[in-house]
């Protein structure tokens, strides 16, 4: 084990892969001269040259298509795309090649790439810089798209996305970067498409990933600390595929849950959770699912408002109290 | 025969492509062919020139108006015609049809349905082999109606900052569905593009399938050295954009030129079979075809169960394989 | 009141709106001289001229954008996307520009303009060519999604958008191009934000949109007629906003219900039509929500497939009958 | 004072831009800004050279980095700075932030900070002004980096082809964050580009106000007759590409280049100022960066309650006005 940001977890998984496996390369804006914008990619360049780290001109759309047709070749490019955002402009890529080109072909071909981005808001960059899109990526079946939410899980999910063979997105978080946490000095990869439960617990069941996994877990433990109130916690680390047994499971035991999510309400990540609960869960719920999410504003730039928009601390802590009153749970 | 063996090897070829699309669409209008069929019919002597500059080693990627491609490039037309079929038999095993031809032991990378998607794959299996060092190049088609579209830009522009191994062979048909192509391009000889990323750019008569083979065996040797080329064959597209299309936004005039200028006609004159030659070729031809139709019609249609076969290269759990009238979960009562 | 099809309806919608208002103009791809892929706006470039009819090179992102544009200046565009799929080039434009510009810059400025394009499986069109994509843009904020399921309701709603200043989408559907139904022929604009009761009933609600809130109520009416089953019919004509009244007002009523969509499941339109109806009617619904959806797979070319993977009547009514049985309502 | 009073003004411009800009760098390591910030300093007689080409009427699209194209354009800088600062008075009422200013009135129709986003938008409201007939043009810049996306491609043909009253401006600051203009665009000459859209393009010197200003008014008037212009002007950038980036990425030597050619500094030697008259304009210029400081620090933050208040131009039922901690439906027991 050894303590390490979660954009050092980053930094170093790929630089052991890089290692291990020529056909790795890194393909991206501003990652090599640059070192990344958010330095995730920091002494990759000056350690593997121009072959291997791939700087590109602004062509979101050109350079990942690119990534997916050397992954064609049999190649293991992981783009950057600097922020999910700019993701939008690869989406046709994205969404109408390397998620098609295995089943529509008939298995011919895989495509065993990787594209990393950061979403989230938070950091005042403004309405088209502060968002939550994964749904785009998570709703496309021949997509698997993994959202690690603490630096061992960011290690084990890179290791996982980069040697399986299919496209994997793999969502970081700007407000992640810099959190930190033990991570195993062992190369284990996680098993993509399955979540985990971060804190046990009876009193009710949270859900998020990303971002809110963490701001769940740590408000869970906090309510553990202060009221007994004892949360079950889980994190999904794979929005694609969607580990609903896990899911319900919990639920069926807890009877209660709520669900965090840093994107828009409706039709957000949070929808299918919810649906899914009262689905599998529906003769052992006592309550509505609660979702906590974004307000539905282009995000503003205004401290003011943004911080009113995007969830909070409090937020989820609101949400969980009032459901455990609603089932009569809360002490 | 008379004829330079070569050329008579183009000619057949070119008669193959004419003979499989004129029996694609009737297969069409008779309902075995279904979505859309875009014809390679007037594009014959563009499709073998191109494709005859090329080792069987390099790659391939166009786009929907492929058949041609698929055939020029070896692949057994039989297998095409199945996949037009939507058959399992199909190169695509039914899964892309005509619009998503796709072999990758011939090395035919697809076939693709949206406009310029092809391109950027196109430039990273180029990426790639750069990336190998290897000897091969990829050549790339697009229609000329595609040259609009951002992905052109950005891709040519990636391969000429990179010195990719890539040949950009523009098909110049003069038509996007109906538009032209100086309805549509700023600068409407497209070569000219080339410009734009000191990248070399050619236009070439595309009626003429001996003018074609030289003008791409040179791109595709300067594409060899790492100097990606933009090479822009003109011709033009016999019928509508697609079977389904009457094409009424053409003149009379217009479709006489066209007739008048048909680049399969044209070589069989300059070839000047005798009638029995041409009577021999035409038998050998109409027999492969019929040969096509008959596999593609005998071929099984995909399996239902086999739906959820090629989900993922690498399965994983909780992968959700349910039919459309099935529940999500094991429903009560029920 | 005229019997036409749904083409002709917004056909004629389009002619009539261009007739009342000289900022309404059309622009896209082979909208003029091919007279549309789909022929909706077929004979009004030789009705309006090139000003009015804009034929555009195939340059998604810079035409749609141009349209964006040019609302900004107070002209009211109405641009074709020939199929949904082809919008994805220009999602950056429709999601990062048309539904920002009004927040991001403190309401300075509005985007009155209307995106049509056709949604749809079906026609053996393959994986690139048959998707469901509404969900990209009923997700976002600043952004109002329509989709009408018959010809009335696509003139009424097509009036509703052209007038509206603010970015539409106008949802159509390939395989209703063709259907018939009245039309008044008064000029009625729908009020964007509300469902439709298309069927009043007592035993199930049945939700949906476009075609399958079109098949929905045919699968309805059957079993009616044939079993004497009494389905409550949904339409939800509009995605965003969502009336969430009305879908939790009939729920509450019947106590049970069926979502019906032609997008894949996971994360799909209808997940957030099930959260919202577990939640707003937790206590009254006595089964879990069914729904209905496509396979998740890129749609295959093959009609064996192809029928496989996409929800039916018979899918419809097995949902049905199934919830019905769960609840033990089956007569 | 000596100068011809034009380019005195142009100098006064420049040096407001320069002292605003260094002062919105303290106010951002002072917390005072938040998000990201792209300062304009090294391009000031680009930005003034360019605007000063315009009419009131005309349109002014641009990108991320803009407080100078709003100044220059005559917007208050206070109500610039309060926007950076995030408060109601600012331009875009604290919505946008430094790289979301909108003017409606001045017809600064954003800042844009997507790559290229502008570049569309700019192109259908010269397509608008062509529709009316009217007499105003566009103009719409562009960084260097810029022009390897799509929607240039896109956007260039399509004003090309409708002959749109547009100049496209490419600011040539010779970087996109660390990547120079050589390892981003394969033409590296930027004007050369306009050659694919046989549109006409200029190259100038973008650290010459006067030459600059001649090469706007040329392309202005050209684009009032339908004529759209690619030009580009060649600067440098002081800093980084943010207010956080360091820019280590530059050796000492470039540094030392741009310090040498710094337009200001060149402009005032030119202009031979006494330094009393210097001192009076520093003064003068200060006076108005303080104010707008003053301005923006008193200027209220948008209030909570108006966060949904921009969510639609026209209202429609079922709009969902929710805050992240409020349960979609009345919560029972609570
Ligand atoms: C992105 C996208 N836009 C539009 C279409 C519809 N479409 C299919 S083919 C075509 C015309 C293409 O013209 P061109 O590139 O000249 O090729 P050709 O069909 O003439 O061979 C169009 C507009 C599409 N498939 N993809
Ligand atoms: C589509 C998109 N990709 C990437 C970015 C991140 N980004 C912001 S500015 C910039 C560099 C732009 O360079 P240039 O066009 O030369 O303009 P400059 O910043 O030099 O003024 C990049 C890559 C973005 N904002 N949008
Ligand atoms: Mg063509
Ligand atoms: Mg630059």
């Amino acid at each position: 084990m050894t303590v390490m940001s979660y954009r050092q977890a980053i930094n170093e998984t790929l630089r052991a892969e890089m290692h291990r496996d020529d056909r790795v390369f890194l393909i991206g804006e501003e990652i090599g001269v640059f070192e990344g914008s958010y330095k995730i990619t920091a002494g990759l360049l000056a350690e593997f040259g121009e072959r291997r780290v791939r700087d590109t001109p602004i062509s979101e759309e050109g350079f990942t298509g690119a990534a997916i047709g050397a992954a064609m070749l049999g190649l293991r490019p992981v783009v950057e795309l600097m922020t999910i955002n700019f993701s939008l402009l690869a989406l046709d890529q994205i969404v109408n090649h390397a998620a098609k080109i295995h089943g529509m072909f008939g298995g011919q071909r895989s495509v065993p790439m990787v594209i990393r981005t950061p979403g989230g808001g938070g950091q005042q960059l403004g309405a088209t810089h502060s968002q939550n899109v994964e749904l785009y990526y998570a709703f496309v079946p021949g997509l698997k798209v993994v959202a690690p939410s603490n630096p061992a899980d960011a290690k084990a999910l890179l290791l996982a996305a980069i040697r399986d063979d299919d496209p994997v997105l793999f969502l970081e978080n700007l407000a992640l970067y810099n959190t930190k946490g033990d991570v195993p000095d062992d190369d284990v990869p996680a098993e993509i498409g399955r979540a985990a439960v971060t804190r046990a617990g009876s009193d009710i069941t949270v859900i998020g990933y990303s971002r809110m996994a963490s701001l769940g877990l740590a408000v869970a433990e906090e309510l553990a600390a202060r009221e007994g109130i004892d949360a079950e916690v889980l994190d999904l680390r794979s929005l694609r595929p969607l580990d609903r047994e896990t899911i319900v499971r919990s639920v069926r035991k807890t009877h209660a849950a709520v669900v965090l999510e840093d994107d828009w309400l409706t039709y957000g990540i949070g929808a299918e959770i919810a649906a899914t609960i009262s689905d599998g869960a529906f003769d052992q719920l006592d309550a509505p699912v609660r979702r906590v999410a974004m307000a539905e504003v282009p995000l503003p730039y205004a401290k003011s408002l943004e911080s009113a928009a995007l969830p909070s601390a409090g937020d989820v802590e609101t949400a969980i109290r009032q459901t455990l009153a609603a089932v009569g749970r809360l002490r | 025969m008379s004829a330079p063996p070569g050329l008579l090897g183009h000619y057949r070829q070119m008669l193959l492509i004419r003979r499989f699309e004129e029996r694609a669409a009737r297969a069409y209008t008779e309902a075995k062919i279904g979505g859309y069929c875009h014809l390679n019919l007037g594009e014959e002597a563009t499709v073998v020139g191109l494709m005859s500059a090329l080792d069987p080693s390099d790659y391939v990627f166009t786009n929907y108006r492929e058949h041609g491609y698929a055939i020029a490039r070896g692949i057994d037309p039989s297998r095409v015609m199945a996949e037009l079929y939507g058959r399992s038999d199909g190169v695509s095993k039914g899964w892309g049809g005509s619009m998503h031809l796709f072999d990758a032991q011939a090395r035919l990378l697809g076939g693709y349905g949206i406009v310029g998607g092809q391109l950027p794959l196109a430039t990273g299996a180029a990426l790639a082999i750069a990336y190998r060092g290897g000897p091969e190049i990829v050549m790339c088609h697009l229609g000329d109606g595609t040259t609009n579209i951002g992905a052109f830009h950005e891709s040519l522009n990636l391969a000429a900052l990179w010195k990719l191994p890539i040949v950009f062979a523009v098909v110049n048909n003069q038509l996007g569905m109906g538009t032209t192509v100086e309805m549509s391009s700023a600068e409407p000889e497209l070569h000219k593009r080339a410009a734009a990323y000191r990248m070399y750019g050619e236009r070439v008569d595309g009626n003429d399938v001996v003018a074609v083979q030289e003008s791409a065996v040179r791109a595709v040797a300067m594409a060899r050295e790492g100097r990606p080329v933009l090479l822009e064959a003109v011709s033009g597209r016999l019928r509508g954009h697609s079977v389904v299309d009457p094409a009424a936004y053409r003149t009379k005039e217009e479709v006489a030129e066209l007739r008048a200028a048909d680049p399969v006609l044209a070589l069989g004159d300059q070839l000047r079979l005798s009638a029995e030659d041409l009577e021999q070729l035409e038998q050998s031809v109409a027999a492969e075809v019929g040969a096509a139709i008959a596999f593609a019609d005998a071929s099984a249609a995909p399996d239902v169960k086999t739906l959820f076969d090629y989900n993922y290269a690498t399965p994983v759990p909780n992968d959700l394989n349910r039919l459309p009238g099935q529940p999500l979960f094991a429903v009560a009562g029920a």
